[in-house]
């Protein structure tokens, strides 16, 4: 086995920084449910894909990033956003495509970003998230800067030639990069395993020459650990680091998707290893108030429904904005041809 | 005459050329599903896993292995899924499987088809939006190919299939669903040539895919003004039809190019340059082209707008051109 | 005023804005050698391993790490070797440098050169002499440059390593070794600028990169024949100088528009197409375009040139369509 | 160690087949000095890039595929080629661009393919003939054929992309097909290891799930009997296996290049492993004698002394080829448009 399971969580728990995970593992459930809902009401125009049961490597990843770390993001990004930091009403208005979101609605749930957080974007094209993330790693190390890159993306873009093109160049140049496979069994309606030779992601990292670590991605605590031992190595200098993360994508994979290709059963199975359900459950052992829990779920709920209201209010951006950003040299519109 | 949808359209090309010929099959991510756009719907079930082929995440290896497979004779449809994924396997498709036959003197063929969807469609944003035909008909060794109609994507696809050249496929996203007439039995539609969509005397308007139908609808309306508008789907972009072109508008001696692509360096500029040369005198008035401006494509719908060609565009514009 | 070659002209515009601007570095293959046309020779030793740094062969990633360093502040100068290499980085040449800044509302820019050297040079065959520049001036969001002289290659650079564009920087193989005057100092050519290279009254010859030599060379036959060429040297492909060819047009009353790439496609056609819709009444003779035939370039030489732009044909062209 | 090293080749000599080898890599070895000389003469127009140093692996490769089975090769692909039984006269006149060229002129040396003899051709994209080998090994799965599929690229082409996506496709597919890699030790003018995460082409290989094997590509009898089980692996429907050999390029990248960033010394030292000084002094110990060695070598130099000159006098192809063999739809011409 190509990977170093990482040990079992340790039992002494800290349970308000757990408490805080779950308050926003509880967040990005809320926001992907009302994107969901947004979808129904044609509010939400274009493709989402939910990250619904996976919402433990985005937080337990990104917990471990300060603001001014870096991240790069897939086209199922929202939860992944969202623990880095950003503000969920500027992204229900971007999902919306209103004035006010992140990229002023230009461009929607697969490319959203929010730089000021650090989240240097969502891709549509799988894969190249990767380069983009290797190359910011590039930057942090011309400018000897202290920042860790993390960049996060399916079991299925393992299989694209930025994968090696990537890992490779980040292991030559020893970068500050944590690339986070979040393993959630599909790429689209295709089971990954049956598209994928060899033992998979870790595998392939570690011939790269990067040292891979692998959990489950849906015990929150075990990525969280794991991430922050990697992200501290890392930052001390010691180059790029691996973290596969196995999941499961609870809902189709576009909120369009119906998901015929998996049984009932097999989802249903799927649920019992819900990774909000499991944390709370741990909450409540380790003694965390039923009330707290509560609170935390009726705040996410209250935020997200707050955002909802006001994303839909929100006006359509000016039309100046379609050649806005374009390029500064060179005039977009037709007129000028 | 079956009345089917352009998806469905594509569907039965597939099935009826691989019934009649054991070497063509069909490679891309998620067809043993159906495909994104379910334009392979069923076909597994008929053809089975090896000739409907899943394929993983790996645009440049589909793109390259079936450059491979095609040399030694098999005829392989490539599904790349959205025309702007195809950029991932550019090197493939241009420096290989367009250029081997001609750099290795003819010792081999490239018989292949590459299924790129184009085009807007509500809200994809600028990474799944591109129509990129242009860049295609630039590139010596391509056939070019995007038909506007439910039977033309079966005649097109079916002839796509049974040439011997790399054929880039372009199906417009956006009319998956459109049901049109098809004919029945084996319906097959010449490469190169162009469809009179609708005969006129004033101007000559060429287009092609989904901008085929905008130019339609401003010719209604410009009918009821008594502007007379011949409406010209190009269907085959390389090699094009430049002699129905001409002469259309050695009779209208106007020409108007509309197309849903960037204007600059789009396939328009061909059109309107070679008809300028070659019909200089023949014109009434400037060739125009109408194309969409130099911007990425937005993901809200009204700054989506802002880049799409409209029936209204085209129609002043035409008004313009015949002085009305 | 210091005579340089073409090749030494961008190494010391890579030398001065390195030294300018510490965000400034180098990226590609074999770079630390001096690069295959030893265009970067001296900068390593000068700047580093660090900012003249090599890649692996892994275009796709030179490019993309080009485009995330960029994001974070850096300002890449990516070396794609030859122009043909960078259809192995296209998507992230194109959908990724050329679109990220307008997806994401602004919140980030790409500023980096992407240098593609083009064009035929003697016996490289399919695969190492293409010419696309047209591709580029298609995608919004790139800027596309193709200097002609030393002077240009130095100040077009230093502009283009300046710009906060993603830049797409075409200079031509067989240009190398060509010396020109260079002004002296911080010698900076405006982007979107094109150069009269020399003045005539009886047509407007177009062109740029290496095809400009060619142009001249069948200005000075002409000459000879009293046939008086206008010869002007784009330079800026996106944005382009329109008013200036367009005053030219006004003036000759005649286009030609000369270019080695491909002219089925070329960006000939726009150029074309743009004077033939804005200055029809001003045309003395139809717009003419003079481009590569659509046909991969083969190895043997007499086949090579079967697909060359020459002086020859451009006076020709010329000569008919003066009515001489 | 990712790859298992090949077991020291038996000492029991089959003195006749490498007699035969040691033709061929004699024939390689002088058609390559022909055309550095065809360089100098200006009678070979564009790059060349020489194989010599390199001709264990050619022939220990080639040597045990089946005129039927398929090749695909780079731009150093001379030898390849020759092993794979092409003519040396029509390469030759495609090097110099002339009619009876194996492509008719238009290829040249990086472009050679020869289809006859299952050469699928050389290509000036590296890592590019990885994928199409891939895809002619998966055509041969879908016509239920016996042959194999075999793919040489160098040690800088594992760090682009198709290495990972085409190995990852053989590997899902359990396609007939042979990679090679010829680990030179350089890509152009960069030392490989230098731009090289990991453990190399063997592990990544082996991380793809395709078993390894790694020998010394200057011994001609350990390439050919490694070559040779791995072969009869692959046709027993092994699926795709894959082969380093190591070596190194003793001439500079190109026929113009003469790499001025390695030593003499070193360059020196590695003539000493010359693999065909090797193989003549294998097959001088196992009593072939000289008389017959010597004559082995004047008929591959007298071979290719008569190619070179009919080359030479042959005519350049006729002006139509520059418009025949585009495409069957659409004329080329300018006339045309
Ligand atoms: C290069 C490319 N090919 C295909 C697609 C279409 N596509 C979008 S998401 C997806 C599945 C990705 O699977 P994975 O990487 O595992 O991420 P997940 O969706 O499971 O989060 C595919 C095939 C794409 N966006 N980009
Ligand atoms: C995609 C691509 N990038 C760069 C080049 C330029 N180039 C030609 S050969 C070469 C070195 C290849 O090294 P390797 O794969 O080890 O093969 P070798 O030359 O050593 O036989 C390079 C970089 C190319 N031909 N294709
Ligand atoms: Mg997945
Ligand atoms: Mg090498």
């Amino acid at each position: 086995m190509a990977a170093k399971d990482a040990r079992p969580p340790s039992r002494n728990l800290d349970a308000a920084r757990l408490l805080g995970h779950y308050r926003t593992m509880l967040r990005i459930r809320a926001f992907e449910e009302a994107a969901l809902e947004g979808l129904e009401d044609k509010l939400v125009l274009g493709a989402i894909h939910p990250s619904i049961g996976q919402e433990a490597v985005a937080v337990g990843v990104c917990a471990n990033l300060a603001r001014s770390d870096i991240l790069l993001s897939t086209h199922r990004g929202h939860g992944h956003t969202i623990a880095k930091g950003a503000d969920t009403l500027a992204m229900m208005r971007e999902l919306f495509g209103r004035e006010g979101g992140t990229c002023h609605g230009k461009g929607g749930s697969m490319h959203i970003a929010d730089f000021k957080v650090g989240m240097l974007g969502a891709n549509g094209v799988v894969g190249a998230n990767i380069l983009i993330a290797v190359g910011a790693a590039h930057a942090v190390r011309l400018r000897k800067g202290k920042e860790v890159v993390a960049c996060i993306f399916g079991d299925g873009a393992i299989n694209r030639g930025p994968f090696l093109e990537g890992l490779n160049w980040a292991g030559v140049w020893k970068l500050p990069i944590l690339f986070v496979c979040e393993d959630n069994g599909f790429a689209a309606t295709t089971r990954t395993h049956a598209m994928t030779a060899g033992e998979g992601p870790a595998a392939r990292a570690e011939s790269l020459g990067i040292a891979s670590s692998a959990v489950d991605g849906n015990d929150l605590v075990a990525v969280d650990e794991t991430a922050r031992r990697l992200v501290a190595e890392i930052r001390g200098g010691g180059g790029p680091r691996f973290l596969l993360c196995k999941t499961y994508r609870l809902t189709g994979h576009t909120g369009a998707d119906p998901a015929p290709y998996r049984t009932k059963d097999e989802v249903a199975a799927a649920w019992k290893g819900d990774p909000i359900a499991r944390l709370r459950d741990l909450l409540a052992t380790a003694g965390v108030a039923p009330g707290d829990l509560a609170a935390a779920e009726s705040a996410a709920r209250a935020e997200i429904d707050a955002a909802y209201a006001e994303a839909k209010v929100s006006p359509f951006p000016p039309l100046e904005r379609a050649f806005a950003d374009v390029q500064d040299v060179g005039d977009p519109r037709r007129e000028a041809f | 005459m079956d009345k089917l949808t352009y998806a469905e359209a594509s569907r039965q090309a597939i099935a009826e050329e691989m019934r009649r010929d054991a070497t063509v099959w069909a490679v891309g991510e998620d067809l043993g599903r159906g495909g994104v756009f379910g334009q392979y719907k069923g076909l597994v079930e008929e053809f089975g896993p090896e000739r409907i082929a899943d394929a993983p995440i790996s645009e440049a290896c589909i793109m390259g292995a079936a450059v491979g497979a095609a040399m030694m004779g098999t005829r392989p449809i490539v599904e790349l899924r959205f025309s702007d994924f195809a950029l991932c396997a550019i090197d493939e498709l241009v420096n290989q499987a367009a250029k081997a036959r001609y750099m290795f003197g003819g010792q081999g063929r490239v018989p292949l088809v590459v299924r790129e969807p184009i085009g807007m469609w509500r809200s994809s944003a600028a990474q799944h939006s591109q129509s990129l035909e242009g860049w295609y008909t630039h590139i010596p060794g391509l056939v070019v190919l995007a038909p506007a109609t439910p039977a033309d994507n079966k005649g097109l696809l079916k002839a796509a299939i049974r040439c011997d050249d790399p054929v880039v496929y372009l199906e417009h996203k956006h009319l998956w669903p459109l049901e049109g007439d098809v004919p029945d039995g084996d319906h097959l539609v010449e490469i190169g040539k162009a469809r009179v969509v609708r005969a006129g005397q004033d101007i000559t308007i060429v287009s092609w895919s989904a901008a085929v139908h905008t130019c339609l609808a401003a010719a209604e309306t410009l009918a009821k003004e008594r502007i007379d508008a011949e409406v010209i789907d190009l269907r085959s972009l390389w090699p094009w039809d430049k002699m129905t072109v001409l002469e259309s508008v050695a009779k209208t001696g106007r020409l108007l190019v509309v197309h849903e692509a960037v204007q600059v360096g789009g396939f328009g500029a061909e059109i309107a340059a070679t008809v300028a040369e070659r019909a200089h005198f023949a014109l009434k008035a400037p060739v125009k082209r109408l194309g969409a401006p130099r911007a990425p494509i937005s993901y809200a719908p009204n700054l989506e707008d802002q880049v799409r060609v409209t029936a209204e565009q085209t129609a002043a514009t035409t008004r313009k051109m015949v002085g009305a």
